[in-house]
């Protein structure tokens, strides 16, 4: 039976992979638009997850049940329920708006946010789960979700509204701020790894958890931390939801919109915390590689069959989702807790604490690494086993330029090796 | 024990003590207060102990190690004086980089020179630190500075900043430190700036007064200039020796194989490439050019060497406040006055001279010529201003620039050891001078000399350790018996070697040389006893003031004490030991090759003469007599009109009042400078800001009224009938082309634009003629 | 005809379409958003060039800096309904002749060269990554690792890298944002603003 | 000394006015400000109120006293029991009546029931003013407990009419003072769950303190009262400074006002500690200042409940309706859980007052806005108008 | 229609980077020389930059041309280069733009005039 299938796997990769290495239209385009509905469909459902998640989270945390009834137990189709409800209602523009930009801002932000998850790897090894494999994919992913911001600015000023316009302009000095330590914070692991490309980052934390580069050395357990705060701030969640403050300006830049419009914010804010949740789990928590490698000790590795091979995959797929939500999750359970901050003292936390924090962890994280051994802890804690994955070479290995030729291109330049 | 090993290690530790310090009281006291936290005045005195012991500390290990140099290098003995080279240790504690031959390290140079500038360094900054602690008392608490008014009309109130105060000072004396260790110039360059950023750092301490910050940016500015200098002169050393190491450097290189050692051959330093063992240590220019051939008549290596030497020199003009880089040394008197006593007279400023001193051997004949000059002309500056000025910082800030003449004067004229060991004398009583004037500022809580008066029965410690003081900067000493206080030796030397310069150049313009110093020595009693006797005799200037005057706390006094102690001392011959002095221990120090009657190559009638030849009676004595006398004439005058008052110090200033004007305004060099490149500036961009109307304009306006004048003569010269009507056409034609053209410059940047457009395109046009494929080809 | 030509079809349309649309379209806000549409076709050209890190760098730099002029726009054409600023015609059409006759130049030059023709036997195969952040990262530290098989031993010599201008760049940026900061300020006497 | 000085600005900017409200998420109801902005920061402050009148007044002047009873629970809606105490006192001290010792103890557990209730609501409200919605629920959980007890006692959650001229309209049901026992009982650990959400708050702190300073002077000059005045460090209460007739209410009485002296508050040291960023006279002890009275008045309802049941006799006797009034003039102030809330009462001899009238007490609290407001940011308005903790209802009237 | 002709049925070359090179550059000189705005004319100087990018990145890319006419990874250096010191012209032309405005209260650069013949 298993034979079976590895056939018809066999067979599938095969018609997929060589369609595109056949540089023919129609097998790209197939490709691609299956990439597109996996991807839609994560954020997609992941948004109505998430917005179910936070109705019940908020409840929780507010001594009360959240929904109950739709869909029979746990209210499970709330979020669908509200969809239809946006759906159908009045769909307004204000007389005064720039119409293309007000109609167009929404879809900005949802492709924006969307983008981001074309490089972003669900399991890597010997089969990355990964829509379009890149080798910047840390850098690319940082600069699609800085466009989101875009659409916040083009709402607030298309919206010909005064609490639109300071909602905007708050999220664009926010989130032109927090770039500055969240890419401090993301070099940090970029480094470590020595490359950018998250496949290869994620699969060098493969093992035990304790080859996660959260517990790498003390800095990256302070950079992880820095790093969640400023993406917090860059999508725009509580405390730093300084853009949509209710209780400041009414909604701040999506103030006018309505329907199905604001629910493509809505999607966009989802699906950019999935996105930065994500970028934590793999940077930082060792991406597909869980607390315990549970795939390298069934065996489910791509040496033993390919079948095999993508089940253990799809097991870290899992498992990096599962952290994702996790974090999600942590970042509700913030929202629902603490107070919004004041837009001097969001500029404050980045410029005089995340980036400074950032900054010097960053030096720490270097001289750490120059200085000691990899996974000084690691070696402290890991089993045998544990270490025997690591004798494995990695695939991204071969993307590494050998000592020996960094050493040649010093000799020919007449330099001391 | 073994002194090469031990020197190095004991020193570094006695160097990175305070850099230590500082990075304790920068990670656990400035780091926290990003985050809004401030330190309470218990913690903030706990940094101020930290620092002091860690100085402290210093101090011992620099004893030691002066110990250890003492030990294993018996004085006194001639065995290498002129010839050969002294004892030294030189290595690299850390590779930094190499670039090619150049090898950026962190290094040693060891000498006799090394070890006492350490001892004296540190036990200075030892005192100054222990002083700042009654100090800088009142900045443990909230401050309300009433220099600096905020908008809303009230003083300034803001957090004490004694663990800064301190931080700084530690950091300084780790940096002033480094460049006395340093073995390399590209190390000394670097400490040479850290001590720059530290004096910046304190002379702006307290930042919210404008005059603080003013006196911080110039001072920073001003040795800026001179660092330009400096690092062409460490440019010229570095393409034409290929090293920056003082002495000669065992290289030692780790395989990147494993982690063996491998010796390699020795590394030349500066010092030996130019005065190498096989020249008899004589200067060998030709060092300096790489190529084989060198022509011993253009002398491009002497040129060369000249060109290095007046580079470091400039950088310690800057650094020395010499002239014409003098200004800003006045206006650093804005910062708190331990810093001034440490920083800008005892140890910062010196560095300059230090640095001369220590580069002695690559200072051709003429560069030390003209270090003499300036040297006698900054003399000759401070002294005459401090004449005059009534701050009682100002007087001692010009006279340290007066006494770095001196210093520069000495080592300029081939008194090598004569320059230093004014440097060492004049460390302890000019910082003990300005510890007593800080002292006296914080009784009475004013600046101006005015104010006081009378005070030495108020607080008499201060008063007779600064009369020690005073007495050790006059050069006071019995001439016959040879004793006297430390000054008197050590600006002896100074007149003394000029005295032996003066006799081996009979030009008449070297003789000024001589001269200079003992007017100056005149000077220096003078303003020095003015001073004192302003402060401490005669009737209080400001009797409210007076009244809350009072005797400084133990920890300002015992500083005070052990560095008169020293201001007294330190030129003697240690009792029972009358090797162990000054003298000897820098004699040891002497660079090879230096200590023989030179004389120049391109001047050939200059002379240096060897300082050696300056002690003979016929030459010693005539010289201490008459900087004696000249300055029992200075102390007489002061005298006259501050005590007996038998002279009025108004109506003197009355009949010379230009001159008093001239001295007052300290000879208008910051009037000068603003004239000369403040002003130039400003016209030069007026100039461009002006060029379009009167270059443009009149060139088009200029070629339409030619051609119109042109048309209208020939409209009279040739039959109008006949050519009339065409050639009114021409010139109409013309001068709407004028104007026209005239209106090409309309200013718009978008017109610009197109033009530039149509000229590309004009261009492509042109190149597609010649070259195929520009257009359709 | 593949998938490459159709990328660049469409990339290459949406650069010069919304390019296009900058300079017809009059309200300044909208001119930044084509502008980012623009810049951000662009980068997926030069990642259809094998220029992923130079793409991902135009995104996050020119659109971070456009953002800022999006800002700016709003910030200082805010109540600009009473000045228009429009063109004349004249000008317009003038700009126009000549930005089309600039274009045909470009073009025909870029025609005519044989040197830049497509060619069939590119230096690596289209359907295969090239690895671009780690030899862009050694060149600028002055390591040119793509370079090693150079086989003109005097270019090999010379081929320093970037670390120069690397370091010249970082200094250059530093001194123009103080010089732009210094620019920005502008000084004024004391004002009573509060009170 | 002082040189010129010359200030560095940013680009020149226009001024620029914004409508806060009167629909907005922040102003309470139906508050209008205009702000006048330049950028972030506001640089005056104009309240614009009237959106909620409805002639209580007028109408107080066409009824009896005790039918405009139900008409004075409708002003400060959050605390209607506190206001019928009001009018009822102001109309019995034109009566110079005295309500027996029993309907005294029965006022006090109810009125100081209805300031937990009103300060709940400030609390949460606050909260949701700064961003957070938490606890805001949790502030009405414990809220429904109180608006279930005084359902109990009226029928009513919201309008009570329960106190009323003479004493109150019905004694309390039995087992009602064990359920309010009980209630206090597990009111008393949830407190420190609101310290914990929002007093210690760090997030909290910093945008609440030091900021809307209101120095003693102002809060006096103003007419502030009630927990902004005592927020300012004034030690004024009328329980315990005002008139005779309401004071003596609260005779036998332990219980402290809560303000701040020599730099502490009573019981500071059981509850958190003053942060040391906060200012006395700041949003943040004005928040402080109600949270430490709720504690106060868990103390005084339970004090009120054991003299409650030691005293026998009537509760008092409401008045008749169509009662008629002496002839004369009277005005008294209670301290009602806003502030100084006076009623004042022309009688011309017939039952229905001549005139009616009411002093409100955030009218005056909410003349400080614009002070508050100079130069303070946007975000701060709602922080500064939150910690005012003002009910349009009893403004607009 | 040659161009698109061409397109179908060759690969890319670097002739096809270059047209568009062309177009986002003239482009960006007609914008700097129509707009009166002075933020259309950054934009336009923006737009010329990229067109050279453009250029640059298509003489360095691998896909396009045989390996010994590549210029390999200087193009992207260059343009690398390129971007960073447009961002520091960014700058500086928005911090002259702010002070235009506040000396003129507008940003319409025919305004300064003052220099003109």
């Amino acid at each position: 039976m298993a034979h079976l299938l590895n056939q018809i796997f066999d067979w599938f990769a095969a018609w997929l992979g060589g369609s595109v290495a056949n540089d023919s239209v129609a097998g790209y385009v197939v490709a691609a638009l299956i990439y597109l509905a996996l991807l839609l469909n994560l954020v997609a459902v992941g948004a109505l997850v998430f917005i179910w998640l936070e109705r019940k989270v908020s409840g929780r945390i507010q001594d009360r049940l959240g929904p109950t009834r739709v869909g029979g137990k746990f209210g499970w189709l709330q979020t669908l329920a509200d969809g239809i409800k946006l759906l159908t209602k009045e769909d307004l523009i204000p007389g005064d708006a720039d119409k293309l930009l007000f109609r167009i801002a929404p879809y900005v932000g949802f492709c924006a946010s969307l983008s981001a998850f074309i490089a972003i790897p669900f399991a890597g090894r010997d089969f990355p789960f990964v829509a379009q494999h890149l080798n910047v994919a840390v850098f690319f992913v940082l600069a699609v979700m800085g466009l989101e911001v875009f659409a916040v600015i083009l709402a607030g000023y298309a919206s010909a509204s005064k609490w639109s316009l300071f909602g905007a302009m708050r999220e664009a000095a926010q989130v032109v701020s927090y770039e500055v330590p969240m890419g401090l914070c993301v070099v940090v692991p970029v480094m470590l790894a020595g490359s950018m490309d998250l496949v290869h980052i994620g699969d060098k934390q493969q093992g035990w958890f304790t080859n996660w580069y959260l517990f790498h050395d003390p800095f990256t357990f302070i950079v992880f931390w820095v790093y969640f705060t400023c993406g917090t701030a860059s999508v725009n969640r509580a405390p730093f939801d300084l853009a949509e403050a209710e209780s400041e300006l009414v909604a701040g830049f999506h103030t006018e919109y309505s329907g199905l419009r604001w629910s493509f914010f809505f999607m966009a804010e989802y699906g950019s915390m999935l996105a930065v949740s994500l970028l934590a789990a793999i940077l930082f928590l060792g991406g597909w590689n869980g607390p315990i490698p549970v795939a390298s000790l069934l065996g489910l590795t791509w040496h033993n069959g390919p079948l095999v091979g993508y089940l253990g995959n799809f097991l870290g797929m899992l498992n990096v989702l599962a952290k994702a939500f996790l974090l999600v999750t942590v970042m509700m359970w913030v929202r629902w807790t603490l107070p919004r901050l004041r837009i001097d003292q969001v500029m404050t936390t980045c410029l005089k604490y995340c980036t400074p924090i950032a900054a010097a962890m960053f030096v720490g994280a270097a001289l750490w690494h120059m200085t000691l051994p990899d996974r000084v802890f690691a070696g402290l804690l890991q089993s045998p086993a544990a270490n025997r994955l690591l004798a494995e070479p990695l695939p991204g290995d071969s993307i590494q330029l050998d000592l020996q030729t960094v050493e040649a291109a010093t000799i020919a330049r007449g330099g001391r090796p | 024990m073994n002194p090469a090993a031990t020197l190095p290690a004991v020193l570094a530790i006695a160097w990175l003590l305070p850099l230590a310090a500082f990075a304790v009281v920068w990670i656990g006291y400035s780091l926290p207060q990003l985050a809004g936290r401030r330190p309470g005045a218990t913690a903030q005195r706990f940094a101020g102990w930290l620092a002091t012991s860690a100085i402290g500390s210093s101090f011992a290990l620099s004893m030691f190690a002066l110990v250890v140099w003492l030990a294993y290098h018996p004085l006194g003995g001639d065995e290498h004086g002129g010839h050969g080279a002294p004892p030294s240790y030189s290595g690299d504690y850390y590779l930094l980089a190499q670039f090619g031959e150049l090898r950026l390290s962190i290094g040693y140079y060891i000498d006799a020179l090394t070890v006492a500038m350490f001892a004296m360094v540190t036990l200075i900054s030892t005192c100054v630190h222990v002083y700042s602690m009654g100090y800088m008392d009142e900045e443990l608490h909230e401050v309300a500075d009433h220099e600096v008014a905020t908008s809303d009309g009230n003083y300034l109130h803001r957090p004490g900043r004694y663990h800064r105060f301190y931080q700084y000072l530690s950091l300084f004396s780790f940096s002033m430190l480094g460049i006395v260790l340093a073995g390399n110039l590209a190390m000394v360059f670097v400490f040479w700036e850290l001590v720059g950023i530290c004096s910046y750092f304190l002379i702006g301490f307290y930042y919210e007064r404008p005059s603080a910050s003013t006196a911080a940016n110039k001072a920073f500015i001003v040795n800026r200039i001179g660092d330009f200098g400096m690092l062409i002169g460490l440019m010229a050393l570095w393409t034409s020796l290929g090293t920056l190491q003082f002495g000669d450097t065992q290289l030692t290189a780790r395989t990147s194989a494993g982690h063996v050692k491998m010796v390699v051959p020795i590394e030349q330093g500066i010092f030996s490439k130019l005065r190498s063992e096989d020249q008899h240590y004589h200067l060998d220019a030709s060092a300096m050019v790489r190529s084989a051939e060198t022509d011993e008549s253009a002398h491009p290596g002497y040129w060369l060497l000249f060109v290095a030497g007046l580079g470091i020199f400039s950088g310690c003009v800057g650094k020395s406040a010499q002239f014409p880089l003098h200004t800003w040394l006045p206006d650093a008197m804005a910062g708190p006055t331990p810093v001034s006593a440490l920083v800008h007279s005892a140890t910062m400023v010196a560095a300059g001279v230090y640095l001369v001193g220590r580069c002695y051997p690559i200072f051709v004949p003429e560069a030390l010529l003209v270090v003499a000059v300036v040297g006698a002309v900054t003399l000759a500056l401070g002294a005459s201003i401090a004449i005059t000025a009534f701050d009682i910082k100002h007087v001692l800030a010009y006279s340290t620039i007066s006494q770095l003449g001196y210093m520069m004067l000495a080592l300029g004229l081939g008194g090598w050891v004569a320059g230093l060991f004014h440097l060492v004398t004049h460390a302890f009583f000019k910082s003990l001078l300005f510890l007593c004037s800080g002292s006296v500022i914080h009784a009475v809580h004013s600046n101006d000399l005015r104010h006081m008066g009378g005070l030495r029965h108020k607080m008499p410690w201060t008063a007779y350790t600064m009369l020690a003081g005073c007495l050790a900067i006059i050069g006071a000493g019995v001439p016959i018996w040879g004793i006297g206080f430390s000054g008197y030796f050590s600006k002896d030397a100074v007149i003394e070697q000029a005295w032996s310069f003066a006799g081996a150049n009979p030009s008449p313009t070297y003789q000024l040389l001589l001269y200079v110093p003992i007017a100056g020595a005149f000077a220096t009693a003078c303003y020095m006893f003015r001073l004192w006797y302003m402060t401490f005799v005669g009737e209080p200037g400001h009797p409210h003031r007076f009244e809350n005057a009072h005797e400084s706390p133990p920890s300002m006094v015992g500083p005070l004490v052990v560095l008169a102690v020293f201001a007294i001392g330190v030129g003697w011959h240690t009792p029972f030991m009358s090797d162990l002095s000054v003298t000897s221990i820098l004699e040891q120090a002497r660079p090879a090759g230096t200590q023989a009657t030179t004389s120049g190559t391109l001047l050939t009638e200059l002379t240096l003469p060897d300082e050696h030849l300056s002690h003979e009676p016929e030459i010693a004595d005539p010289a201490s007599q008459s900087a004696f006398f000249a300055a029992l004439l200075g102390v007489l005058l002061a005298t006259m009109i501050y005590v007996w008052r038998w002279l009025h110090a108004d109506e003197i200033r009355q009949s010379f009042a230009p001159i008093y004007k001239l001295l007052s305004n300290a000879w208008w060099f910051n009037e000068l400078y603003q004239w000369t490149f403040v002003r130039p500036t400003l016209a030069l961009s007026r100039l461009f800001a002006s060029i379009d109307r009167w270059v443009i304009d009149p060139l088009v306006n200029g070629l339409a009224r030619l051609f119109a004048y042109a048309a209208k003569l020939l409209d009279r010269v040739v039959d109008r009938g006949v050519v009339d009507s065409s050639f009114d056409a021409l010139a109409h034609g013309t001068w709407d082309v004028g104007l026209a053209l005239r209106r090409l410059q309309t200013g718009r940047l978008r017109q610009y634009m197109v033009f530039l457009v149509v000229g590309t395109l004009g261009l492509f046009a042109i190149a597609s003629l010649c070259w195929k494929y520009a257009l359709a080809g | 005809m593949n998938w490459t030509s159709c990328l660049f079809l469409l990339c290459s349309l949406m650069a010069g379409g919304f390019a296009v649309a900058v300079v017809l379209s009059s309200n300044i806000v909208r001119m930044a958003f084509y502008l980012v549409l623009s810049l951000a076709a662009t980068a997926g050209l030069f990642f259809l060039a094998g220029a992923d890190f130079v793409g991902a760098m135009q995104l996050m730099i020119y659109v971070g800096g456009t953002l800022v002029l999006l800002v700016f726009g709003v910030m200082l054409t805010a109540q600009s309904q009473f000045v228009q600023m429009r063109t004349s015609s004249g000008e317009l059409l003038t700009a126009l002749i000549l930005g089309g006759a600039l274009l045909v130049v470009l073009v025909s030059t870029a025609i005519n060269v044989p040197a830049w023709q497509p060619t069939s036997n590119p230096a690596v195969d289209s359907a295969t990554p090239v690895i671009t952040a780690t030899p862009i990262g050694m060149a600028l530290e002055g390591y040119r690792v793509d370079q090693l098989t150079q086989p003109d031993t005097a270019l090999r010599r010379g081929m320093s890298g970037y670390l120069f201008p690397f370091i010249i760049v970082s200094v250059h940026l530093l001194v123009v944002l103080i010089g732009a900061a210094y620019l920005a300020r502008a000084k004024r006497p004391v004002v009573e603003r509060m009170r | 000394m002082t040189t010129a000085q010359t200030i560095e600005i940013d680009v020149r900017t226009d001024e620029m006015l914004v409508n806060m409200g009167p629909q907005h998420p922040s102003t309470h109801g139906v508050l209008r400000l205009v702000l006048r902005t330049d950028g972030e920061v506001v640089s005056e402050v104009m309240p614009h109120i009237g959106y909620l009148h409805r002639c209580a007044e007028k109408i107080g002047e066409n009824l009896t006293a005790r039918q405009w009873v139900p008409y004075t629970d409708r002003m400060d809606y959050l605390a209607g029991m506190n206001m019928n105490l009001g009018w009822a006192l102001a109309v019995e001290k034109l009566m110079d009546y005295q309500v027996p010792e029993r309907g005294r103890h029965l006022r006090v557990i109810i009125a100081e029931l209805g300031r937990i209730a009103s300060h709940l609501v400030g609390m949460g409200a606050y909260g949701l003013d700064l961003g957070t919605f938490s606890p805001f629920l949790y502030a009405f959980r414990e809220r429904e407990k109180i608006l279930d007890l005084f359902e109990e006692v009226c029928g009513a959650r919201l309008t009570y009419s329960y106190l009323t001229v003479g004493g109150a309209t019905a004694d309390f049901p039995p087992g009602w003072l064990e359920k309010c026992e009980a209630f206090l009982d597990q009111f008393v650990p949830v407190i420190d769950e609101y310290h914990a959400l929002l007093t210690t708050n760090a997030i909290f702190i910093k945008r609440t303190a030091g900021v809307g300073l209101l120095s003693a002077e102002m809060a006096i000059d103003y007419g502030c009262t009630g927990p902004v005045l005592r927020g300012s460090g004034v030690d004024y209460d009328l329980r315990r400074d005002g008139e005779p007739i309401y004071t003596s209410m609260y005779e036998g009485y332990d219980y402290e006002v809560i303000c701040q002296r020599a730099g502490h508050y009573p019981k500071d040291q059981e509850y958190p500690p003053v942060p040391i960023e906060a200012v006395l006279g700041d949003c943040w002890h004005r928040f402080y200042v109600r949270m430490l009275e709720v504690v106060q008045a868990i103390g005084l309802v339970r004090q009120a409940m054991a003299k409650y049941r030691a005293s026998d006799g009537s509760f008092g006797e409401p008045m008749k309706l169509n009662q008629k009034l002496p002839k004369g003039e009277v005005y008294l102030e209670t301290e009602s859980p806003r502030g100084q809330m006076g009623f004042g009462l022309v009688s011309n001899g017939t039952a229905i007052p001549w005139r009616a009238r009411a002093r409100s007490s955030c009218f005056c609290n909410l003349s400080v806005v614009s002070e508050l407001c100079r130069g303070c940011l946007i975000a701060d308005v709602p922080a500064i108008v939150g910690s005012l903790d003002i009910v349009m209802g009893e403004i607009d009237r | 229609m040659y161009l698109l002709g061409h397109l179908l049925t060759e690969p890319v070359g670097v002739v096809h980077y270059m047209i568009v090179g062309a177009v986002l550059f003239t482009c960006g000189v007609v914008c700097m020389a129509t707009k009166r705005n002075a933020l259309g004319i950054l934009m336009g100087i923006e737009l010329v930059l990229n067109g050279a990018n453009v250029n640059l990145i298509a003489f360095g890319s691998p896909y396009l041309r045989g390996a010994e006419a590549t210029i390999g990874l200087d193009g992207q250096l260059m343009a690398m280069f390129v971007i960073v010191l447009a961002a520091a012209e960014a700058a500086v032309a928005l911090a002259i733009a702010l002070n235009f405005y506040n000396n003129f209260g507008s940003i319409d650069v025919d305004r300064a005039n003052q220099l003109k013949g």
